[in-house]
């Protein structure tokens, strides 16, 4: 079995070599390549966890000790894997969804002659996300933590000719670097605290900490909630989501709905024992998450784009998740369950929208769509239940999943526990409204279709089975992965061996959670109808309040980035190349010249005239002499 | 105090004999006793100089080139065996004493430095007899000297000589004449003698700098200001030595010495000079300031430059390695036996010399254009290095001094050689952006003058950095590190320099009109090829000669 | 008296460049295969002596012991410890890729009508030339001989530069020849300066080793001993002073802030594998040297130095990625890359922790070959375009994936990705030096943000977006460039997840240096409480 | 008369002497006053040897008169064909080399 772990991460990254260097032979095969090996990655991980269900709780977690990989004195770095709870829901939903999607990209890129560096790149992604998700050391993690971060640029990127691509690519890696600070100097933070950084060291060891490096462990917790900011794009370094939107649906379905995004997520929850002993630390956690999602909310809310919209969305449910691993033991469980369902609806959504695309010419603008569910049924279908999910329609999975965190923010207690409580509630309302605009946008209304720029009209079409079978299958994860995880909560029990569980006490009943979210549900469905349902949407958007035009500019927190970062940035760079040319190289140069120009000086001396020669002489004697006198009298 | 001094005296204490007769009988009149054996090399080189002259006299013009080229090459060596075989016997070391009456001291410096003269002499007389690189006058070869010194440049007589195919072939019994004078100058132990053979190896040069066949102007103004500069320094010398005399009333370096110690039996006379520092101190300074002028030293160092540019290129090879090695050895044995009582008096004044000579050398040469006005100023910084090996003022200052000369000199002949063989219509291209280029015409020669640069700069596994390793390291162990770091900044100006010559050579691409690489006979080559070889073996193998120097390094008293 | 194989490692490259550049002007490909199998030689003789080393002997091995010039204190002492034969490997290993990937720098410096004019045999003559002087430097165990081949490898390398400089020139054949001798004399200078500041130091070394046990001498073996005996003891001043002159040389050469403007010259103006040569190599010796005589010989007088040192080092990483930004010019943007990267090395071993300095003696390693990587690559791109400006490429990934492709693996290298052997030598780097400098850790690490931003900033202008003019027809990697890359792209791939091989060689010699300077690792805060 | 007078004489002429150098511009003159200092150089020997009491001074200045003597042949030599070359005995004609 624990060989299997190995082999689990081994799959994926076998494909990705041969896509990778395989070269032009294998342009045919490539995708089916690289689609098997995804499916065998998968295949272990269901043996992976038969075999973990098989076994009774206290014995339920794997480890496989492969090889140490960086041994210098007290760091040793291990290349290890620690296969749990938590990283088995991880490792199916990763499997699971990213094998849906490599099958829906082969009808999705059929027509992309780079489609088997395209495998290739998704190949290296399941290995890099299943590496992190394994690794039993923070280090290992790290590098996994990167690898993704790898994969997302070459996938954001991947159609490069286009330069707005080329720069969202660069743009998500290099503010997923800014988070990677955190995760490094927390690394280093654990060496110098606990001399190790594997988990079994220091969990444990984080007891025992006491006097002042409790500050140490609040330090580490703020480090790596940094880090979960720039991977699962929350508040401040949320601003690359939208733009990675510029890569394939397929891949912002995958990385940037369903798994990598929710790799911060993960690190927290991981880090439990880190947290729980570190309040501060969660309060920040929890305040990001509660700003995040109504920002992501109200992002959402503002955009035509479709795929922007659901990356609004997107954002806005990880501040969910974020904000329930934040509570501490009341939330981590909830925390990975909305996780797991979110992964469903949301990847869903996202292989509707691309489906919608496929058939719209790659339109993206949702004004330009409408009435298009009599052209694409079974997408409609999908997305609608996909839909109902996120909104948390009563049965459906985002109605177990998003209620209990609203639940546990309430049973947080304290004025936090309200403030947390109606924010989550809130965001419930705008969702509700933002997901309505999109569904009624999309579907509903009269056509507002237009000529792509080559003046070809779109003629809408339902996609290939390759891609909606995929879509129909999140579609069943959509509906019932909430229901049956809550079947004499299941999941809880699952989970609580490794992240531990409490209850809490909510200071409102479940039954009026559920109310208040049901109320805040309809009324944001109807505000939507109001909008868009009833009177027909302009095909050009109207200017709108100030909130709206904030909104549509990622409330204007890119343009802060701009102005402050790029443009500084820039001006930096340019005076620093000046100084360093006029300055540091200048004294040099200058010492040279004044040496040149002293030389010319003396030249003059050398006049030719011999008689200037004797004065010299002459001179220089007087002086010898009045010297050597001089030295005597002193 | 008349027998004490009988006894010092040196060749004129047998006069002295005639006026002590006044007072004692005739029957005291002793002998001057002459060691010929330990003045061999001396004595040889003065011989063959005065056969060289007669050959000029007596011998058909056709033949004399050929006789004089052999006379001279066999002189030389002789006078070097002769070298080689009192060092065997010992007179380096442990016989080492004082000959011919107090005259001339035979020591390790002595033997040294006569040595290295005399090689440095016999290549420098190869590239005199080189008569490939001019192109034929009148189906003849000729060299690089006037065809007839007396005739006045472009007139009828001078293009006349040139028909009859004259050579001035005198300049090599004067060249012989000039070693003979730098032989005795390092190992003269009284200050006549030492301004008798300054004289004699001086006045030659000033001839032999007037004798250029190519610009003959340049030539003879060059030989005009070496001749009225070096007749005023020597003015100098003379009353320094003058007034050295009036404090120790002799000018034999022993006696001097002893009086300045106080340790030699007081007269009269004696008290009342002797108590009178002024005179020492003067004297001390005057005297150094003549040797300073040879050796071309700050400010004493104005003549370089224009001599070393005007003069024949032989010539300037052959004075700048010769008189330096010559030069300093004298430097050395005048203030290491007759004063190094008054270390204290001189140390800070030559200390402060040697920083003006090391840092204005190098500063100077920055902007030189003028490839042998550059290896003038080059050499003005490199008699800054050598000084501060001299004040280290202990054994491994002189034996570093020593080494420092022998390489330096052969590094200097071969640089000399190879600016020669570079040339255009009007002779020897020396203007710089006239080198531009060169590696890429004649790669060798480009590739061999660039080791001679890279040997003056310092770089290791070549001689130059050797020698400079070795004073610099005797000046520290001296405790002069000032001195030291001084050096090493001025090196660092140097090596700018050097290095542009190597870029112009290689990095930039060749003129047009550019010179071209004269094919030069057997003669220059193995010129060069001795400097080459004794530049890598000094700078790869030198533990050999640093021996010799370290055994050389003791000045008899 | 065993078979001298260090020697042996130094003298057949010296050898070859003999013979190579005895090769007749007409026979150039005879001369370019000649030079590449000495090098390849020499490539075999390094790795034998790296399985030779045995990493639980004794601190040097592979000893060699004679007297050079007695009356100057050298010795021709040989001897490696891990860290030295360890770079000896890496410079063996590069030279011969250097030499593939420069195959055709000499070609338009050929003139039909000159004979004696071969610049072919002149190049690969001083490659070899260099590769012999770096290695006898790394071998070396006396101060002198040393400090002989330090200042002597200047004038091939300077040859190198000055003579075989990029020809894709922007402003002009003759602007290029300008700036060519330019940056060769720059080059020069700088590193001369450097040299004889540090003679002056080793002059004083020999003075007073000669005060205090009579003779002076070089051996580093004797002056160890000499002052673990007592017999040896330097006033602190004069330790200071001579640590400071040392030291200069090393940081001109490495290069630390602000001794560092000669290296974006000589690298821009010079074809990229002579620039490989230069960073890869040759400035690898300066940061070797700091470890090897700063550390050991001044111990006292480099603890006084290192918070200076570590502000200067961390101001160069800072310093040397920003400026990588804002360059315009390929070869200079990786100069300044590595002025950056050799900031994270200095750090890394004044650190004196043995994570930092095993790190960055794996750096030097990693940033050789991830630098040789970048730059090799670009140099074909630059060949292919005819320009070193980042303005004149875009979109090359469309007509030439493959180059596209190896220049990303190099850029990702560069930017230290974990995976690839950079990382985890910057990370040893950065968590050695928070171990016990936090405060320089952290700035440190803000050095790994710059380096994406321009590594992607790089890319991203260069290789994406649609295809520029110019750049239509570029033709992909051929056979030879390919073999110069691929075996560094997998070396990069293995090191990064095995670096175990190189650590376990280097950990001891650390330990050993870090004893010299009477410094232990910082316990860990949870332990040192108990 | 005090002897040492003789000494302030000597001084008096090589100062003469060295200023007649610098400021005189023919060559013959420069060399004439370069003679006078050596002269001077002279009449201090003697001096100090009637001081000392031993003749080496006087015969140093014989010494002297010689290498003067000598000076002499070769300076005219070079001096006369200069001026030939010339038609002027200026040493400040004499300056294509300088700088």
């Amino acid at each position: 079995m624990e060989t299997l772990i190995g082999l689990l991460v081994a799959a994926p990254l076998l494909g990705a070599g041969i896509l990778l260097t395989g070269g032009r032979r294998l342009d045919r095969t490539g995708h089916l390549i690289g689609t098997l090996l995804a499916l065998v990655s998968f295949a272990f991980a269901v043996v992976l966890f038969a075999d973990m269900l098989g076994k009774d709780t206290a014995q339920r977690t794997l480890t496989s000790h492969l090889w140490t990989w960086v041994p210098v004195e007290g760091f040793q770095a291990q290349v290890g894997f620690q296969l749990d709870q938590l990283s088995m829901t991880f490792v199916l939903l990763i499997t699971g969804v990213g094998s849906l999607i490599h099958i829906y990209s082969i009808g999705y890129m059929a027509h992309d002659e780079r489609r088997r560096r395209f495998f290739g790149y998704l190949n290296l992604f399941l290995a890099a996300m299943l590496l992190l998700v394994l690794a039993d050391n923070y280090f290992l993690l790290y590098a996994g933590w990167e690898g993704v971060g790898l994969a997302s640029y070459l996938l954001i990127g991947f159609w490069q000719h286009k330069p707005s691509a080329a720069t969202a690519a660069k743009k998500a890696f290099i503010v997923n670097r800014v988070g990677d600070i955190g995760l490094s100097i927390g690394i280093m933070l654990m060496f110098t605290t606990f001399g190790s950084f594997a988990f079994a060291d220091v969990f444990p060891k984080v007891a025992q900490a006491s006097g002042t490096q409790h500050a140490t462990v609040t330090g580490i917790g703020f480090m790596l909630l940094l880090a979960a900011c720039g991977k699962s794009a929350q508040v401040p370094l949320q601003s690359w989501l939208g733009d990675a939107m510029e890569g394939p649906t397929p891949v912002s379905a995958l990385i940037h709905a369903a798994t990598m995004v929710t790799a911060g997520v993960y690190l927290i929850t991981r880090s439990s024992a880190i947290f729980n002993a570190a309040p501060d630390a969660q309060t920040a956690v929890v305040t990001v998450g509660a700003v995040t999602l109504l920002f992501g909310a109200i992002v959402g809310c503002a955009k035509d784009d479709i795929k922007k919209a659901l990356a609004g969305s997107t954002m806005s449910q990880i501040g969910y998740m974020i904000m329930a691993a934040g509570l501490g033991p009341i939330g981590y469980v909830f925390a990975i369950m909305h996780l797991v369902t979110h992964g469903f609806f949301k990847a869903g959504l996202f292989l509707g929208a691309g489906s919608v695309m496929h058939g719209m010419n790659d339109e993206v603008d949702m004004r330009r769509y409408g009435a298009l569910r009599s052209y694409m049924p079974i997408t409609f279908v999908t997305f609608g239940l996909g839909y109902l999910a996120i909104i948390g329609f009563p049965g459906l999975s985002g109605f177990f999943s998003k209620d209990k965190i609203i639940e546990a923010a309430f049973a947080k207690g304290g004025g936090e526990g309200w403030i947390l409580g109606s924010a989550a509630l809130l965001g419930a309302a705008i969702t509700a409204f933002y997901m309505t605009r999109v569904m009624i946008m999309t579907f509903f209304g009269e056509k507002r279709w237009q000529p792509d720029a080559e003046g070809h009209e779109p003629h809408p079409h339902e996609s290939p089975a390759t891609m909606t079978v995929p879509m129909i299958v999140l579609a069943f994860g959509s509906v019932f992965a909430g229901g049956l995880f809550s079947i004499n909560s299941a999941f809880v029990k699952w989970l609580e061996p490794v992240t531990g569980h409490s209850e809490g006490n909510s200071p409102v009943s479940t039954a009026t959670v559920t109310a208040g979210t049901m109320v805040v549900l309809v009324v944001g469905v109807a505000l939507a109808w109001a909008m868009y349902g009833r009177r027909p949407v302009p095909a050009v958007a109207p200017r709108g309040s100030l909130l709206t035009r904030a909104a549509r500019r990622d409330l204007l927190q890119d343009d802060f980035n701009h102005v402050v970062l790029v443009r500084g940035g820039e001006h930096l760079t340019r005076s620093l190349v000046y100084l360093d040319h006029s300055l540091v190289d200048g004294v040099v140069n200058g010492t040279a010249a004044s040496v040149g120009g002293l030389s010319g000086r003396l030249r003059r001396v050398q006049n030719g005239y011999v008689r200037s020669y004797a004065v010299s002489m002459l001179g220089g004697t007087a002086l010898v002499v009045a010297a050597t006198l001089l030295m005597r009298a002193v | 105090m008349s027998a004490s001094v009988t006894r010092v005296q040196g060749a004129h204490g047998a006069v002295h004999g005639l006026w002590a007769q006044a007072a004692a009988g005739p029957d005291r009149f002793p002998t001057p006793h002459i060691e010929y054996a330990q003045l061999s090399p001396v004595l040889i080189v003065f011989g063959v100089a005065c056969v060289g002259i007669l050959a000029e006299a007596f011998l058909p013009r056709r033949n004399r080139y050929t006789a004089q080229v052999v006379l001279s090459v066999v002189g030389l060596a002789a006078a070097f065996a002769a070298v080689i075989a009192l060092a065997e016997k010992g007179y380096g070391t442990t016989k080492a004493h004082i000959a011919a009456m107090g005259a001339v001291a035979v020591d390790g410096p002595t033997l040294f430095l006569q040595g290295t003269i005399l090689l440095v002499a016999v290549v420098a007389v190869l590239t005199f007899a080189e008569r490939r690189l001019d192109p034929m006058a009148h189906g003849r070869h000729v060299d690089s000297f006037a065809a007839q010194g007396s005739a006045v440049p472009g007139s009828d007589q001078e293009k006349a000589a040139v028909r009859a195919g004259f050579t001035s072939t005198e300049v090599f019994p004067l060249l012989l004449f000039a070693v003979g004078g730098m032989l005795i100058f390092p190992a003269a132990n009284d200050l006549l003698t030492l301004f008798v053979a300054l004289e004699v190896f001086s006045l030659p040069l000033y001839i032999l700098c007037a004798l250029a066949r190519r610009n003959r102007l340049m030539s003879q103004e060059a030989a005009v200001k070496y001749f009225l500069l070096g007749a005023f320094s020597s003015a100098f010398l003379l009353f320094g030595i003058a007034l050295l005399y009036g404090f120790a009333g002799s000018v034999s370096y022993g006696q001097i010495s002893r009086v300045i110690d106080g340790t030699a039996p007081m007269t009269p006379a004696l008290a009342n000079t002797t108590g009178n520092d002024a005179l020492l101190l003067i004297g001390l300074a005057m005297v150094t300031v003549g040797l300073l002028f040879k050796v071309g030293a700050v400010p004493f160092h104005m003549w370089t430059p224009d001599v070393y540019q005007g003069a024949p290129t032989p010539v300037t090879g052959f004075m700048a390695a010769a008189t330096k090695v010559a030069a300093f050895g004298a430097l050395l044995r005048l203030l290491y036996v007759v004063l190094p009582g008054l270390r204290w008096d001189w140390r800070p004044v030559l200390w402060g010399v040697a920083i003006a000579t090391m840092v204005i050398g190098a500063v100077i040469a920055v902007t030189q254009t003028d490839v042998k006005r550059l290896l003038a100023y080059s050499s003005v910084a490199h008699a800054g290095f050598i000084l501060a090996g001299v004040l280290a003022t202990s054994r491994t200052g002189v034996s570093s001094v020593l080494f420092y000369l022998a390489a330096y000199s052969f590094v200097t002949l071969g640089a000399f050689a190879v600016v020669t063989l570079v040339r255009d219509a009007g002779g020897e291209a020396t203007h710089l952006s006239r080198w531009a280029g060169l590696g890429r015409r004649s790669p060798l020669v480009a590739a061999v003058f660039a080791v001679f640069l890279l040997a003056f700069a310092g770089i290791p596994l070549t001689s130059g950095f050797a020698g400079k390793f070795a004073v610099f390291k005797a000046a520290a162990q001296g405790g002069a590190m000032p001195l030291v770091i001084v050096g090493v900044i001025s090196s660092a100006i140097a090596a700018f320099f050097y290095v542009r010559v190597i870029v112009l050579m290689f990095f930039s691409e060749p003129k047009v009109d550019g010179p071209s690489v004269a094919v030069p006979s057997p003669l220059t080559s193995t010129a060069i090829a001795i400097g080459v070889a004794v530049t890598l073996v000094l700078g790869l193998a030198p533990q050999y000669f640093l021996d010799l120097a370290d055994k050389a390094g003791v000045f008899v008293r | 008296m065993s078979f001298p194989l260090l020697t042996t490692t130094a003298v057949v490259p010296a050898a070859g460049a003999i013979i190579t550049a005895a090769v007749p002007a007409a026979r150039r490909t005879t001369a370019k295969y000649t030079a590449l199998l000495f090098s390849l030689a020499t490539l075999v003789l390094a790795a034998v002596a790296m399985i030779r080393f045995d990493p639980s002997g004794p601190r040097y091995q592979l000893t060699e012991t004679h007297t050079w010039v007695k009356n100057f204190g050298l010795h021709y002492d040989l001897g490696v410890d891990g860290i030295a034969v360890t770079l000896i490997t890496l410079t063996a290993l590069l030279i011969p890729f250097v030499m593939l990937a420069g195959w055709h720098d000499p070609d338009p410096l050929e003139t039909a009508d000159n004979r004696r004019w071969r610049p072919t045999q002149g190049f690969f003559a001083l490659i070899l030339l260099v590769e012999a002087m770096v290695v006898i430097a790394f071998e070396a165990t006396d101060v002198f001989l040393f400090y002989i081949f330090f200042e002597a490898m200047l004038i091939p390398m300077y040859f190198l530069i000055g003579g075989f400089g990029d020809r894709a020139h922007a402003a002009g054949e003759d602007e290029g020849a300008r700036q060519r001798s330019y940056a060769a004399v720059k080059f020069l200078l700088y590193n001369l300066v450097g040299g004889l500041i540090m003679l002056a130091a080793v002059i004083g070394l020999y003075a007073a080793t000669a005060k205090q046990l009579g003779t002076g001498t070089f051996s580093l073996q004797e002056i160890l001993n000499a002052r673990a005996a007592g017999r040896l003891h330097l006033a602190t001043s004069t330790e200071r002073w001579l640590f400071l002159g040392f030291f200069f040389a090393f940081a001109v050469k490495a290069p630390l802030w602000p001794l560092h403007t000669w290296l974006p010259n000589a690298m821009g103006e010079s074809t990229a594998p002579v620039a490989v040569l230069i960073t890869a190599v040759v400035d690898k010796v300066g940061t070797f040297a700091m470890l090897r005589y700063c550390l050991q010989l001044f111990p006292e007088a480099s603890k006084w130095a290192t918070p200076t040192i570590l502000v200067l080092s961390v101001i160069s990483i800072i310093y040397g990625a920003l400026l990588a930004v804002g360059q315009r010019d390929i070869k200079r943007l990786i100069a300044f890359a590595s002025v950056s990267h050799f900031g994270f090395i200095i750090l890394g071993i004044f650190a004196m922790t043995s994570q930092g300095q095993s790190g960055a003696t794996l750096y030097m390693v990693n940033h050789g070959i991830s630098t040789a990587a970048l730059m090799l690559v670009a140099g074909f791109l630059i060949t292919r375009r005819g320009s070193r400006l980042i303005a004149d490429f875009g979109g090359v990934q469309k007509v030439a994936p493959v180059l596209a492709g190896t220049f990303l693996i190099g850029g990702l290298a560069t930017l230290s990705l974990p995976g690839l052997a950079p990382f985890v030598s910057e990370f040893l780097v950065l968590v050695g030096t928070f171990s016990r400098y936090p405060a320089f850790g952290i700035v440190a690490t803000l050095g790994i943000v710059l380096a994406a931003l321009y590594v992607l900033v790089l890319y991203q202008r260069t290789m994406t977006g649609p295809v520029k003019a110019g750049i239509e027809g570029m033709s992909d990697l051929k056979v030879r460039e390919l073999v110069v890359v691929a075996p560094l792209i997998a070396l990069l791939l293995f090191l990064g997840v095995y670096p175990k091989p190189v650590t376990d060689i280097v950990n001891p010699s650390v330990r050993h240096t870090l004893s010299d300077v009477h410094k232990t690792d910082p316990t860990p805060a949870l332990e040192a409480k108990k | 008369m005090n002897p040492v007078n003789y000494l302030y004489l000597s001084a008096l002429l090589f100062t003469i002497g060295a200023a007649g150098v610098l400021i005189r511009r023919n060559a013959i003159v420069v060399f004439m006053c370069v003679e006078l200092m050596l002269n001077a150089c002279n009449l201090a020997f003697v001096t100090f040897s009637r001081l000392h009491g031993n003749l080496d001074g006087q015969i140093i200045a014989f010494f002297t008169m010689v290498v003067a003597a000598a000076e002499v042949v070769v300076g005219l030599a070079i001096i006369v064909s200069i001026y030939r070359t010339r038609h002027s005995a200026s040493v400040d004609d004499a300056n294509l080399m300088k700088l």
